[in-house]
Parts: structure tokens; C-alpha cells; sequence
């Protein structure tokens, strides 16, 4: 059985040349960049590399990349950092009902460290909308987090006219770019990003690496202390073979890898909407990731789907109810105003650099089958 | 969390014994709802023997997760051809069991079958009552 | 020039056969542990294979092994979640003064937030005393942490006892073992620890890998908010193939490889105390750890002499101001009570499974020519 | 952080120049202390010429960082052959430029390469002083 991989969103294989160009700092150039030595030496020259290779992507000329263990760790300190450091200048933070999980946890906590969290709503296709934004903005606003593009749906919010807004307010703009980056292209000075967060194992490379962008002057508090590595940023040995290998996946991703991405998913979604009863969440066209396509179809459980789907060899995802910890359907699916019942039913494809229009035919054919033999169990059906 | 579910229960998810409805049924038992992402619905034949009443064939349909699936399978096969006092006592924990186990996040979604089974019985004994009083 | 590395307190070198365990968790078996399908699956079985085989290692009977990036976050996970867990119960924490930085800075931010830190002193040789900390421990102290092993140099601290008194006072006990582990033999039982702090990269595994063994019912926050990973303890996409080759690096660690670094580390000690005017620090035999020797040359700086090795191909490290962003020299070789002048002159050396006799003989030769070099070069030579 | 030093800032700390003492000179210069980590002695050989004071020769002790050596050495280097106010006047700053640059963080090892010059100056302004006043 071949087995067809569409959870690109989830994360992502590790491409034979990044583990290739990430091998001799594990077993050669393994040094600490904090020695004085020249394995230290080495380290350092390879990280500053990898540094200045990622940032040139994002036109970072005013800000510093800062290394972390990845997305969640690179949403909880800009949150935490930054209302810790501007707490004199206010107690108040705007972010969405739509960001992921350690966006949202990161600011419960924070308010009941004694900060205001306003939670925007979206619409039905998932957009923050920018009045909504402006609106929410007060005096003792000292930070608004809005991500790039979701990581359910596949929406990408407006978060050129959204920094704009904030800049004109003078609050710091974040965003949590784990989904599009490098897919989508952001700029972080014409977007008036102050901090961004990015990660490698949503492109091809290693899990446990990711980074913030720091606009130079921004005022942050580390999260974790320790001996001042990362400009005293982000303490901890540096993942030196981790962070070559992000640098190399983010130079390996080239337009014809989005291109196909896109392709792929609008095969997907062509064929996923002939079957009776479904529907696309989120929106279509130049909006929506390249590699998302996220679906609703009535009268059926998407963990069931996705486990069906899954002896068929294909790896998808759900925003099932079923399959999270807290037995609570997605608040992505929520928030867009999906009833529970249709959430229950909703499956996420992601398509990848690799995805071919073979995998993508046996997929569809595979859907419709079991999604007839679910309904056909089900007293629904 | 990557669910492990084991080799019985994606058996029977697989498979689903007993699976689809009895045309006029003796009773019916209809239990869950499309909110909560599970519901189940048990249709029963009962056949006096002995003075006893005996669960010749039971069906099922069920909207829910591979638990859901698996352990409304596994029930209908534990309950057929045992009385309807038997099949009355099997409790949720019953089920579990026979599949080997399933992930502790799991646990609840034992519960509707064996609820399922208690409603059609109830309905049995309600329509039943009613004949007798009835006649 | 043949290279020589004496620098394995401050990272290793990935071992051949760590990476080849790590490898098929890039390409292969690449899966998010969180996801559904078989290759979430895949991802997890490895995953939890790893942390029973590491957490057999040190009896963890009744603890979890909660995988993070790292020492220090590890570190700063103890401390800031066990005080701010804890802090109804007390807000007094007692540590000492010869801890890693992510321990000191940790517990310095723990100050700002309104929590009382007691730092302990040491020895001459780096020794807690037990009647200090048992004399320290208040009604309202709800942690005390206390290193296994000193990473400069190398004194191995009495846990047993150290944690036996904790726990006859109600206080928890984290140790902090990231220079010790599988060096040294720890027990979480028989040793009392709560909390332990371990990594991989300084034991031929990967960097940016590391974990907080937690006895289980002791209540600590996470420092990573989000997606609710590592039994809702740390957040973010798990680094499998990192665990992975953490476990091995583990499993990899035999007696006969602590004991070549013993015997480097005595031969390396005996050869350098025959310099004149040099000493050693730290304590000598069982309390030491065995891949640490640390010694002091008077009239020499320690910058000058590392760099004057590294150009004989030789790698060590030193706690010379020089050396540092503080400028300050070593805070463990000023608790010791060295003088400003001695903690200058100070070079550490750590051996390795790999070191040889040849290579010792090369580096006392060198370090010889060396000091005699600088010491001419000096207006107090 | 490893410390990135240049080539020739290597180069001066391998071959450093005018290392060494000279036997009854003219005048010296110490700064810095063993505390601090930093400490260097300068001596001078002055000679006059064409009215004006100028280096003949120089040497150097020092105890310090890379930095603080590769500083010295170039400092003499560059004062060798000039008058007593053209090397009085170079500073700090003039001596990383010549070596190309330092770490950041290391530039406050370059200053007291020029006070050890200016101090052995002064040494040897107060004793010419002192001469001429004792004449
Ligand atoms: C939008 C978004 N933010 C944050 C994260 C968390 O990143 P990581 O898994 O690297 O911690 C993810 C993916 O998991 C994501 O999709
Ligand atoms: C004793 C000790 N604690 C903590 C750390 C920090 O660990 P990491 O580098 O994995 O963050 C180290 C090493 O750097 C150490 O030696």
C-alpha cells in the first residue's frame, strides 16, 4: 500500500538535503558557540550564517532572529516577554479567537497575571477584520497578536493593514507566521511587523528549531535566563545542526514547491466538493494557504474519517471533537460559527512539495468511500 | 496525543459486527446526539425461551469516533442471545474490557452503547407492559 | 595539527551511532506525535519508548520524564513553575552560589516577582554543607535546588543528604544533573528528588534535547503554554528524532567510558600540577566528576592561554573575566574564594570517552609551553 | 559568545612585537593590575633628534587577553620611530582600527595599551623635568 502523506500542516518530513547539510555539525563541527576555541568558532560562524541567510528572507533588516525550540516557545516570549518588559506602559493585549493553542494559553495566563486580553472575533471565512481591530485598540494597549495565516482553515489574515493600524497607535504588532512562512511572502518592515514567529518543521526541516524576529529597540524579557546566549535573548546551548538545517529549508523552498502545493489543493478541493453534503471551510483563492484545504461533511465523525482514512494508508487531520484532549470541537471551527455537530465532521488535507495528482485521485477516491460507509453506519446517514 | 488503539478495537472498528437496522423491531433504543459527536441507535428482536426473554438479533447504527464504533460493535455481540436482564447489567466497563483496553481519553465514549442497549430494553419492557396491560 | 577536544563539560560530540538512531526520525518516520494517523503514531510509540528507557536509567518509578529543549529550560521550568505553583503555600527558595546561570538568573527573576531566594555558600573545594542548607530551610520554603555536579569544577554535591532533609521539611528538592547524568550514579528514590534537570548534548547526544524529570503529584506550572504536549506540562511539536538519539546517547554511556575519562582527567592532573605555581580546584578522588579537571596557573590570564592551546589545535575552557560578557570573573571560583587575580588563571579541561594517553601527553606538553610563554611574556612572570 | 579575533589581531598575539624588557631605560610606564585581569608595562628608549624626543626604542611586558596583547604589540609598533606627543596623542581607538577591529565587547582592552605609553611618557617627562630643574 502506498502511503499518501496530507498532514503537511502538522508537520513536515525532514528533506534529505537539509539532514545532509545539518550532518557535520552533529558529528564534526559539534562545538558549543560559547567556546573560545575553534570548535566554537566554527559553530558560531554557521549559526550567524544560518541567521543572516533567514532574515535576508524577510527583508529583517531592523530586526534580529533570535533562536528558540520553536513555534511555541517563540509565541510564548514574544507574549510573555513583551507584557512583562511594557507592563508601565499598560496591561492590555488584543489578539484573535483564531490563534493556535499557545498564542491563546500564553494569554489566559498573562491575565491572570493581572493583564486584559481582548480576544477578536472573525468571520465565517475566518478574517479578523481590521475595524474590529482599530476598535479594540486603547490607551493601555501595549501589544496586538494576530497570526499570518491559520493553522486550520488556512486563512491569511490581513496583517499588512493590521500592523499598519497598530503602528499608527503605537502598540508593538506580532505574528505568528509557523504557517506561512516561506509559503507566503511577508515583508517585516512594509508589514510593520515588530516580532514574528517562525519554525523549521513546518518546511521541510527540523523539529525542535524555530526563532523570533526581534525589531531592534523592542523591549522584551527573556523567557528563559539563563547564560545570555542569543543576545542575552534566549539563553540555552544553541541547536547549531538544528538551526543549518532551518536555514537550509527555508533556501530550499521554491516557488514551483508552492506552485504544486496549490495545484494539489485545488484538485482536492474540486473533487472533495462533489460529494454530497460537503463543504470548504475557510476562504478560497490568493487568501488561503497554499497547501490547506479543510472541509466539513454532514453526518459523519472526523476522527472516525481520519482513521479510515488511515488504514487507507492517507494521513489527514480533524478538528473533531474526538480527537483532542478536551473533547471540545476546534475554537477555530467554532469561532467561524460552525455548529458543534459540523465541526465534528470537519477534516484538514494539507498537500506538500512532494504531493502528486496520483496521490491526490486515490485520496479523493478513498474519501468518498468512506465517507459513504460512515454515513451508512450512522443512524444519521 | 496519537490515539493507540489496539488490534480488537480497530478490528471491530473495521468490521463492525452486527452493524445496519431490523426491519419492525420489537424495540428500539436511540441514545446521544450530533452536539455532543456521538449517538447511537440499537434495534432489538427478543424471542421468548424457556420463560425467558432472549435477544435473538440486535442491530445497530452509530455517528461517533472509532471508540464509539468499536465498542457499540463489541456490546451487540457480548448481548445476543443473553436475556435482557443479562444484557441489562452490562456496563460500560464490560465493554472496555473485552476490546483489551481502550485510551484512557476513551473511557466516556464506552458508556453510550451499553446506555443504548438500556434503552431499548426499556423500550421493550414499556411496549411490553402496555400489551400486557393492554389485553 | 591533530585536534584534540577537552572541552566535553561544555558539549559532545553527536556519536555516530546517536545519529544513525536519530536518522529515520527526519525522513522516515517524521510524523507529529499529536496527529491521528500512523505516522502520529509512529512518532509517539518512539517517543515513549525513549523516555521509559531513560527513565529507568535513574529509578524514575514514580516520576515522568517531561522532554524539553534543554538544561536551561528545564532549569527555568523547576524553578518558575514549582514557585509559582507553589507560592500559596510559601515564596522562599533556597539555592546556592555555584549554580549554572539558568539556575541563578532564573531564581534572580523569581526575586523581581516577589520571591526570597537564599544562595548558599560553598567550601574551599565547592561543597554545600548540609547544616547550611538544613539551617536555611524557613517555614514558607516551598523549593530548594541544589546541583549534582558543579560544571566548572566538577564538585559532586550531596544529594542524598541534601534531599533527605528537604523532605523531613516539607520542601520540595530539584537537582539540577546536567553535568552528572549517567556520569554518576543518581537515584530519584533513594536520592529524594523531586525534580531533576537532564540534557543531551554534553553526553553524545544532540543539543537543543533535554528534560525535567517530575515526581508525580507535584504541582508545577509550564513554562510553555499551548497545544497541551508532555501530559499538559511543556507545549510545542515534540523533537522525536531529538528524543530519540537522547535515549541512545543514554543507553551508549558505559562504565568503560567513564572510566577512560577518569583516568585521562587523573593523568591530565597529575601532569599539570607538576607546573609551577599551579593548583588544583575542586575536590579530588570520588566527589569530583570524572571527566573535570580545573586548575589555576598564577600570572597567566585565561583567555590568553585557551587561545594559545586552541592554536596548538587543544580545546579547553576557562572562567576568566576575559572570557565572559560580564567581564566578572567565574562566580563559582569567587564563592570558592579565589581572589579576582587566581580566577583569571583558571583553565578547565574535560575528558572524553575518546581521550587518549597520546593526547594527554600532547596537551601537558603544550599547556608546559604555553604558561611558560605567557608567564615571559608578563610584567609579573 | 566564541570571540571572533581577526587574522592579524592573531597574528599579533602569536608573534607579538617589541616583547621584552630593555635593560636601564629611559623611562617606564604600568598600568592595569592583576584584579582587573589587565596589566602591562611599557619601556621607553628616547632619543633627540632634530630638537624633538623621539622612540627610539620600546618594549613590552604584558599579562591580559588576547586582545590586550595583540593591543600592545601593535601600540609599540606604531609609536616606534614617533615623537613623544605624536605617540602621546594616539588613543585606543587608533589601535583596533589598526588591527583591523576587536570584538565589541573587547574594546576596553585596547585602552590600556595607549595609558601605558602615555604613563611611561609622563615617566619620562617627570624625570627630564627633574633633571633640568636638579641641572
Ligand atoms: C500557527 C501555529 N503556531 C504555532 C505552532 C506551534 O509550533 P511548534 O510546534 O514549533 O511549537 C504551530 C504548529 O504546531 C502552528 O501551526
Ligand atoms: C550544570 C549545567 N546546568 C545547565 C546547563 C545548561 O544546559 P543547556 O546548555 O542544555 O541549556 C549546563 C550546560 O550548559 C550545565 O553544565
Amino acid at each position: 500500500m502506498e502511503r499518501i502523506y496530507l498532514d503537511n500542516a502538522a508537520t513536515t518530513r525532514v528533506d534529505a538535503e537539509v539532514l545532509k547539510a545539518m550532518e557535520p555539525y552533529f558529528t564534526d563541527d559539534f562545538g558549543n558557540m560559547a567556546s573560545l576555541h575553534a570548535w566554537g568558532r566554527e559553530a558560531e560562524t554557521a549559526a550567524d550564517k544560518a541567521r543572516r541567510e533567514i532574515t535576508k528572507k524577510v527583508n529583517g533588516k531592523e530586526h534580529r532572529l533570535v533562536f528558540t525550540s520553536g513555534g511555541t516557545e517563540s509565541n510564548n516570549f514574544a507574549l510573555k516577554g513583551i507584557a512583562f518588559a511594557n507592563r508601565e506602559k499598560g496591561r492590555h493585549i488584543i489578539t484573535t479567537k483564531i490563534e493556535h493553542d499557545c498564542v491563546l494559553n500564553a494569554s489566559r495566563w498573562l491575565e491572570k497575571r493581572g493583564f486584559d486580553v481582548t480576544y477578536l472575533p472573525v468571520d465565517r471565512e475566518g478574517f479578523v477584520s481590521p475595524d474590529d481591530f482599530a476598535g479594540a485598540i486603547r490607551k493601555d494597549t501595549i501589544l496586538a497578536s494576530v497570526m499570518h495565516a491559520n493553522n486550520e482553515i488556512g486563512t491569511i489574515e490581513p496583517v499588512r493593514e493590521l500592523g499598519k493600524i497598530a503602528h499608527e497607535h503605537d502598540v508593538l504588532f506580532h505574528t505568528d507566521a509557523c504557517q506561512s512562512f516561506t509559503k507566503v511572502p511577508i515583508d517585516l518592515r512594509k508589514d510593520s511587523i515588530d516580532l514574528m514567529t517562525v519554525n523549521s518543521h513546518k518546511i521541510y526541516g527540523p523539529k525542535g528549531v524555530g526563532g523570533l524576529f526581534i525589531r531592534q529597540g523592542v523591549r522584551i524579557e527573556p523567557l528563559l535566563h539563563g547564560g545570555g546566549q542569543e543576545f542575552g535573548y534566549r539563553s540555552g546551548t544553541v541547536n547549531v545542526a538544528g538551526i543549518v538545517g532551518f536555514a537550509k529549508a527555508v533556501d530550499m523552498m521554491k516557488e514551483k514547491h508552492i506552485r504544486n502545493m496549490e495545484k494539489m489543493r485545488d484538485l482536492l478541493i474540486e473533487g472533495a466538493l462533489e460529494i454530497d453534503k460537503s463543504w470548504l471551510n475557510g476562504p478560497r483563492g490568493e487568501k488561503r494557504l497554499p497547501n490547506n484545504a479543510h472541509f466539513g461533511f454532514e453526518h459523519i465523525e472526523g476522527e472516525a474519517l481520519i482513521i479510515h482514512l488511515d488504514l487507507k494508508g492517507i494521513a489527514a487531520s480533524t478538528g473533531s471533537a474526538c480527537s483532542s484532549k478536551s473533547l471540545e470541537p476546534s475554537h477555530v471551527l467554532t469561532a467561524i460559527g460552525l455548529r458543534p455537530e459540523q465541526a465534528h465532521g470537519s477534516v484538514r488535507f494539507s498537500t506538500g512539495k512532494e504531493t502528486t495528482k496520483e496521490q491526490i485521485e486515490y485520496t479523493l477516491e478513498a474519501l468518498r468511500e468512506s465517507v459513504e460507509t460512515l454515513r451508512k453506519m450512522s443512524p444519521f446517514g | 496525543m496519537a490515539m493507540q488503539y489496539n488490534e480488537k478495537v480497530m478490528e471491530h472498528f473495521r468490521h463492525p459486527r452486527n452493524m445496519g437496522v431490523i426491519e419492525n423491531p420489537d424495540a428500539v433504543g436511540f441514545v446521544g446526539n450530533k452536539t455532543c459527536g456521538d449517538a447511537m441507535k440499537i434495534f432489538l428482536r427478543v424471542e421468548k425461551r424457556n420463560g425467558k426473554n432472549i435477544i435473538k438479533d440486535i442491530k445497530f447504527q452509530t455517528y461517533g469516533c472509532v471508540s464509539a464504533i468499536a465498542t457499540t460493535s463489541i456490546t451487540t455481540e457480548m448481548v445476543k442471545g443473553k436475556t435482557l436482564d443479562e444484557a441489562y447489567n452490562i456496563g460500560r466497563a464490560d465493554a472496555a474490557r473485552e476490546l483489551g483496553g481502550l485510551p484512557p481519553i476513551k473511557m466516556h465514549c464506552s458508556n453510550l452503547a451499553s446506555e443504548a442497549i438500556q434503552a431499548a430494553i426499556d423500550d421493550y419492557r414499556k411496549k411490553h407492559k402496555n400489551i400486557k396491560e393492554n389485553v
